[in-house]
């Protein structure tokens, strides 16, 4: 065996962050004293480019062969650090990072003395992984320049669009006989009121004469193999299965609307529809009610469905004008009325000026509809006025939420995708990786995310075009090397590995036995766990590292 | 400096206190007074809340007759300073209705123009008499007093109209307070309404609101309130005994006229301040003011 | 539902009101008469209610302070919404306080609110203009005329 | 290949430029202040992870910095725009740092000991910072800039410490601005938004009443990076506050003073803010005042009811109508309705936060000259049409994202950005096809 590897290490203040509660000078201190540690310093902010600048340095003047920083988290650090090892010609694997920040200073700021302990013992463990990391190459892989789009809405056409006009080919899988989506039920779309149609017609006509742009009606995805670059879809279509090689998938199935039986009569009394209902019989004429009632959250912000639905204040608010300029009086029941930003509030503006009665109800006392023989009756407590109002409207409208759609759950276990507690899919990163989902390759746009307006569905579809397309427009990609190894020796084939793996990346070889499809592998560990034979290693979280660094843990200094 | 002095309702049939002390003190800061012969109410409240022609018509006319004196509009009260800040602004967005107004006022040989260059008492000595001047006039400063200043609702709102002084943080009342040698200070009160209008419909509630504010003085350890509006005097001065019975506690808080403090620091008499017709407790105050 | 507005409520813009409450924390009667709340006058004008508002007791007790018109985001005036009621509400000759009468018919008839009055020192001497030394006090030149003019004004219909 | 022209370092600026370096495409960020960052680099923390702010987008910063294909421009702005989509001549004016780039390592001994202090932008003017100074410890560029209207040298001919105490030579007080010309095949404006400032709103007395902040100084104050240490206290007197309020649609929703739009994300900021403090000091009094409670975006709702249910955020459904100072204390009292029982209460705090509408850059109309677009009645950059071309300016290959073209949140912004990435390579192929 080789002589120790010379480790450095460097201790960040992060501003006062850590050096308000961890000693820092005497943690650099008692990190010269750790076995292997060549080089010890401290870095007001370890992660500045003078930080960076100091690692470089320090690795050309003492030779440096493993780089520990103690600092922040690896979530949003690690990769920074990694490359800029790399551009000393230090392999990225092997860098270790100790988080003093988040798990120590932070939660110990009342304990500064054993917050500089904890410093320490964290430093001390990492130190002793350093010494045992091993470098390791990532696999490269070609990208098929193809992608595949889940939903023939407006979200999904708009990316396949974009995509082709930026050169790649596209497929768009539509379960519906046409493409369209939610957006051919509407009448005019807010905020400038013009008619729906106006905006769909031409857009389905360049998707379905684009050259680059392959529509599949009636066609559900079935099965989904592979990983970023490189995956097989089986689709099933009127013609019967076929499967699709693309580089990168795209999910734009939209949302449905909430029928809600037997809220406020709904189902029960004619005169009760649901927002959109209303917007085809505007689409045909047939309102001729005199006063119409809207109730908002229909179904929504309660115990089923805690969330609010974005759209539906604004399409409330855009069908009372169109109403009200029919000389019919129209009250909106609100809780709290979602005319955010410039162009609803504009909307909001408008219909005010033109007469449509605005109402608060309370949550905890929503309106009572009743039906009497001469009508509906519309009885609440509005905070408006501060007392009871009745009101006997011609017609009641249910602005009722967008929910996932029935198909959401399968096809989230069929990308192994995340959904989140609403039952609509789940982004990568809720601010800074919005449109993305933490499955390299997969990417996620409109009302599939949760709810929003056409405009801004057509945003995310833009922006995923953009991100589907970057890995296309690089042609290869690196994964990862943290993967695991399936030793051929040890292996029985006895397959646990396969089913617990929640990323396909394993397979059975001709020899019946496990293999890592490495560029697939995300290291998760879970077939390491379960292996019965003890013949899965991880790469960079081998036994013998976390094993040195638990003990290092328990060591007494 | 020549003014045409309008002194409303209210002023000349019971605030003589007021007027007195504006008689008695102009004419030593060189403002020459001339009296406005023919005048009328200014419409402001009788008419405000029964008929706005009306109330036009009245504010309109007294406009009318300075601008045949061709002297600028000095008001006393802040009533009728907004009143006719109104019919200004109004008549001069409305030609129609001005040409209305103009037919009511010919009977009388009268004619409404609205170039008038309308000025308050407190905004004249503030803005064109001026510190120097003020200060210069000094024989009997009033060191070691502290003055809360009552601008009166109607003299700071509404601001979209044009009013004398900041809607929210007037500061002209403190600083002529300053000027003659006592402190002034903010109080978070300072805004609030005295209340007077309510006096019509529900004369309790005036004695309340009122009330309220004088304790707050009285709490925040001012000697006096100081004020430049009729209506807000009556309540203040010539009520409190009326809230203080009301009340219960002791408030004790000497009211006065700006313009009685402004002859009292510039060496006039009481007598000729009219300051026997405050209600409030000044004597022991007038005392420690001492002077002439 | 929404009866016939009266003309003078046209441009009142109640309905724009967003019902922030900002005129209401701002007034000195809201917080001491019971009913009297300037978000809920604007609120009901909005709804066509004004009718119900102009049979109120509380429309008569605004101080006019003016808060509420300095303050409103939204342009609105509270004040001259109800100045704009009570005029309606006097002139269909609904109930409202008899001072606001009996300071009328002083005005017309005599040009001023009230005569001069005597006026007592703090040691009750009584005093008037004369003995205070000021001239005596002003009335139209033309007293007929006025009150001609004013009478006529106030029989216009307003509405 | 053309490159793009990136117009604004903000989070929005930020992610379009990642977003084309990394399919291969050149970028050049263009950013006015010395570091780019934007306001997302002044927030402490983002709701609803309570991911701390600077720590999720420095990586970021840093990306940029370090990316072969990005060249950032700071301290720069765009004079002139001439051309058409695909082949656009543009015009860039560097200011001068008065710091040699090359020299400086951000080591900071300069505004050690510069001897003059100026309120610090970054800090929201809570804190200060030297004549020549550092943005904040993250800036990116790292490089020290001198502040010419401060620096004694430049004011009065006096000084200079700074080019004596630096150990790289990198102080040059000689440095002219520089003009720089770029060939460019689409532009992104990504210029953001400014905070609305209230002291027009005499009422609530902002500017007058030492204990009334602005939501964006109070982001400094509780930050631990921020003047105080993210301790609490509150300007008067350094006390801390335990009972704390914020007002909603301060500068917004209003047709008077301010702006009449709702500014959409005030709301959440507000709420993220009072979980900070409970965050700090969980029995402290927390109170909202809102109009409507703008809970429209993805888990907002959720992060509401918890503000309420876990941490006891209390929401008062009311604007106030006015904020009284004690002249002795300095505590703040707020007169309100209400609105849900129409009754009129007041409360006495020890601080009021200000929650001020996002407004346009002052500057937008300078630059949509420039760029020959157009701005709205408010003086954000217009789009085409928002249903079909949410990213689209009126003009071919100008595109806009994030808040500069209305008030958005960082996801919003984040996924405008990549959509404008998207158009710009659609130009790029296009214009290869066409040769």
């Amino acid at each position: 065996m080789t002589s120790a590897p010379r480790i450095g290490v460097f201790v960040c203040r992060c501003g006062i962050n850590i050096a308000a509660y961890v000693d820092v000078p005497a943690v650099v201190e008692y990190a010269k004293t750790l076995p292997g540690v060549t080089y010890a310093e401290e870095n007001m902010y370890t992660c500045s480019s003078d930080g960076l600048n100091k690692i470089k340095e320090a690795i050309k003047k003492y030779g440096l062969e493993r780089i520990v920083v103690a600092s922040c988290t690896p979530r949003t650090h690690e990769p920074l650090f990694q490359a800029t090892c790399e551009e000393s010609g230090v392999n990225k694997y092997l860098f270790e990072m100790a988080n003093i920040r988040d798990q120590c200073s932070w939660v110990h700021q009342k304990e500064p003395e054993k917050a500089t302990e904890k410093a320490k013992d964290l430093i001390r463990m990492a130190v002793a992984k350093a010494a045992l990391l091993e470098s390791g190459d990532e696999p490269e892989i070609d990208v098929t320049p193809s992608t595949l789009v889940i939903g023939g809405g407006v979200s999904g056409m708009r990316a396949a669009l974009s995509i082709a006009d930026q050169g790649f080919n596209v497929t768009i899988v539509e379960k519906e006989s046409t493409l369209g989506g939610k957006l051919r039920g509407f009448d005019s779309l807010f905020p400038h009121k013009q008619k729906a149609s106006e905006v769909l017609m031409p857009l389905i006509t360049r998707v379905s004469t684009h050259p680059r742009i392959r529509v599949l009606t009636k066609s559900t995805v079935k099965s989904v193999y592979g990983f970023l670059g490189n995956f097989d879809i089986g689709v099933e279509t009127r013609q019967g299965v076929e499967v699709l090689k693309v580089g990168t998938i795209i999910v734009a199935v939209g949302a449905d609307i909430l029928k809600p039986k037997g809220l406020y009569l709904y189902g029960e009394d004619p005169r009760v529809v649901t927002q959109s209902e209303l917007e085809q019989l505007l689409h045909k004429g047939e309102v001729d009610a005199k006063i119409v009632v809207m109730i908002q959250c229909a179904g929504s912000r309660n115990e089923e469905h805690p969330y609010c639905s974005r759209i539906c204040c604004n399409e409330a608010v855009k069908n009372a004008i169109n109403i009200t300029e029919k000389e019919s009086d129209v009250y909106i029941l609100y809780r709290d009325l979602q005319t955010y930003g410039i162009h609803y509030s504009r909307l909001e503006q408008e219909a005010k000026r033109k007469g449509v009665k605005f109402l608060k109800y309370q949550a905890e006392r929503p309106p009572l509809v009743t039906s009497e023989p001469d009508g509906l009756k519309v009885s609440l407590y509005s905070p408006t006025v501060n007392e009871a109002v009745e009101l006997r409207p011609d017609m009641l409208v249910l602005s009722t939420p967008l929910v996932p759609v029935a198909d959401a759950k399968e096809l989230s276990q069929l990308l192994k995708v995340p959904l989140d507690s609403n039952g609509f899919f789940m982004e990568a990163h809720v601010k800074l990786r919005p449109i993305d989902f933490a499955t390299d390759g997969i990417f996620i746009c409109g009302t599939a995310h949760s709810p929003k307006d056409i405009g801004e569905s057509v945003a995310q579809a833009l922006g995923v075009a953009s991100r589907a397309s970057i890995p296309m427009a690089k042609k290869r990609v690196r994964t990862a090397a943290i993967m695991s190894q399936v030793d051929q020796t040890r292996c029985s084939g006895c397959g646990t590995c396969l089913d617990v793996c929640p990323y396909n990346a394993l397979k059975k070889n001709d020899k019946g036995l496990a293999e890592t499809i490495a560029a697939v592998c995300k290291g998760c560990g879970v077939c390491g766990a379960t292996c019965p034979e003890k013949a899965i290693t991880m790469h960079h979280f081998t036994d013998a590292q976390i094993e040195a660094q638990g003990l290092a843990a328990l060591e007494e200094d | 400096m020549k003014y045409a002095l309008y002194l409303g309702c209210t002023v000349q049939t019971e605030q003589y206190g007021y007027e007195a002390s504006v008689r008695a003190t102009m004419p030593r800061l060189d403002v020459e007074l001339v009296g406005m012969v023919g005048v009328s109410c200014c419409g402001f409240p009788p008419f405000s809340s029964v008929n706005e022609l009306a109330w036009l018509y009245s504010s309109a006319r007294n406009i009318a007759i300075a601008e045949e004196m061709g002297l600028p509009l000095l008001t006393l009260c802040n009533g009728c300073h907004l009143s006719f800040t109104e019919t200004i602004h109004k008549l001069g967005n409305s030609p129609e209705l001005k040409v209305k107004v103009n037919e009511k006022l010919a009977g009388e040989g009268l004619r409404y123009d609205g170039k008038v260059k309308l000025v308050h008492i407190f905004e004249l000595l503030h803005d064109e008499v001026g510190k120097d001047k003020i200060t210069a006039a000094l024989t009997n400063p009033l060191k070691g007093f502290r003055f809360a200043a009552q601008p009166g609702c109607h003299s700071i709102r509404p601001s979209r109209v044009g009013r004398p002084d900041n809607p929210e943080n007037p500061k002209k009342l403190d600083e002529l307070i300053t000027w003659l040698g006592a402190e002034a200070g903010d109080y978070p009160e300072k805004n609030d309404c005295c209340g007077s209008s309510l006096a019509v419909s529900a004369g309790k509630v005036v004695l309340d609101i009122a009330g309220e504010k004088l304790k707050a003085v009285k709490r925040r350890g001012f000697d006096g309130l100081v004020t430049t509006c009729p209506f807000c005097f009556k309540v203040y001065d010539n009520k409190q005994r009326a809230i203080q019975a009301m009340g219960g506690k002791e408030i004790d808080m000497p009211v006065f006229y700006y313009t009685q403090l402004l002859g009292l620091a510039i060496g006039l008499k009481q007598e000729e301040l009219g300051i026997d017709l405050n209600q409030s407790p000044v004597d022991e105050l007038l005392i420690r003011i001492g002077g002439a | 539902m929404t009866q016939r507005k009266p003309k003078m409520m046209d441009k009142v813009n109640a309905e724009t009101c967003d019902q922030c409450g900002k005129c209401p924390s701002s007034c000195p009667v809201t917080v001491r008469i019971e009913g009297f709340n300037p978000r809920q006058i604007i609120a009901k004008v909005a709804l066509g209610k004004e009718a119900e508002l102009m049979k109120s007791q509380v429309l008569w007790t605004c101080t006019s302070c003016l808060k509420c018109k300095e303050r409103c985001p939204e342009e609105i005036s509270p004040y001259d919404v109800i100045l704009a009621l009570r005029r309606i509400a006097i002139n269909l000759e609904l109930p409202h306080p008899e001072g606001y009468d009996e300071s009328v018919k002083a005005v017309v008839e005599t040009g001023v609110v009230q005569q001069p009055q005597l006026v007592r020192t703090r040691n009750k001497e009584r005093k008037d203009r004369k003995s205070m030394g000021l001239p005596p006090a002003e009335k139209p030149r033309d007293m007929t005329m006025y009150t001609k003019t004013l009478r006529g004004i106030l029989e216009e219909d307003e509405l | 290949m053309k490159p793009v022209l990136v117009i604004g370092g903000g989070i929005a600026g930020i992610q379009a430029s990642l977003d084309l370096a990394d399919r291969g495409t050149k970028v050049h960020l263009i950013e006015k202040t010395p570091s780019i960052g934007g306001v997302m680099a002044q927030l402490d923390k983002t709701f609803p992870t309570m991911d701390c702010s600077i720590c999720i987008l420095a990586p970021k910063m840093i990306e940029c910095y370090r990316h072969p294909n990005i060249t950032i421009h700071s301290e720069s702005e765009v004079v002139n725009l001439e051309g058409a989509v695909g082949d656009f001549r543009v015009k860039i004016l560097e200011h001068p740092r008065s710091v040699d780039a090359k020299k400086c390592t951000g080591c900071g001994l300069c505004s050690e000991k510069c001897p003059v202090k100026r309120p610090s932008s970054f800090q929201a003017g809570l804190g200060q910072r030297k004549a020549i100074y550092l943005a904040f410890p993250q800036a990116v560029p790292l490089i020290a800039t001198i502040d010419r209207d401060a620096c004694l040298w430049f004011t009065k001919g006096l000084c200079r410490t700074c080019e004596k105490v630096c150990p790289s030579k990198a102080v040059d007080y000689e440095q002219k601005e520089n003009l720089i010309e770029l060939n460019v095949s689409s532009v992104i404006t990504a210029t953001g938004f400014e905070q609305y400032n209230p002291k027009d709103i005499g009422e609530y007395g902002y500017g007058r009443y030492k204990n009334v902040l602005t939501a964006l100084e109070f982001e400094r104050l509780v930050c631990a990076s921020g003047p105080t240490g993210g301790v609490l206290s509150r300007p008067s007197d350094g006390k801390v506050s335990h009972n704390t309020a914020f007002i909603q649609c301060v500068g917004s929703r209003t047709q008077t003073v301010g702006y009449s739009y709702c500014s959409a994300f005030c709301c959440m900021y507000a709420t993220k803010e009072a979980v900070l403090i409970k965050e700090h000091e969980p029995s402290s009094h927390v109170t909202i005042f809102y109009m409507d409670l703008k809970t429209f975006g993805k888990g907002f709702q959720g992060f509401v009811d918890r503000a309420q249910s876990h941490w006891g955020v209390q929401y008062i459904r009311g604007r106030p109508g006015e904020i009284r100072e004690d002249p002795v204390t300095k505590n703040l009292t707020i007169l309100y309705e209400n609105t849900e029982i129409g009754k009129v209460e007041r409360i006495e705090v020890d601080m009021v936060i200000l929650c001020t509408a996002a407004v346009p850059h002052r500057e937008n109309k300078e630059l949509a000259q420039v760029l020959g677009v157009e701005l709205d009645e408010y003086g954000f950059f217009e789009v085409g049409d928002p249903v079909s071309s949410p990213v689209e300016t009126g003009k071919p290959g100008v595109y806009v994202c994030g808040s500069c073209h209305g008030p958005r949140d960082i996801p919003e912004s984040v996924a405008e950005a990549s959509a404008t990435a998207a158009k710009a390579s659609e130009n790029i192929v296009l214009s290869e096809v066409g040769q």
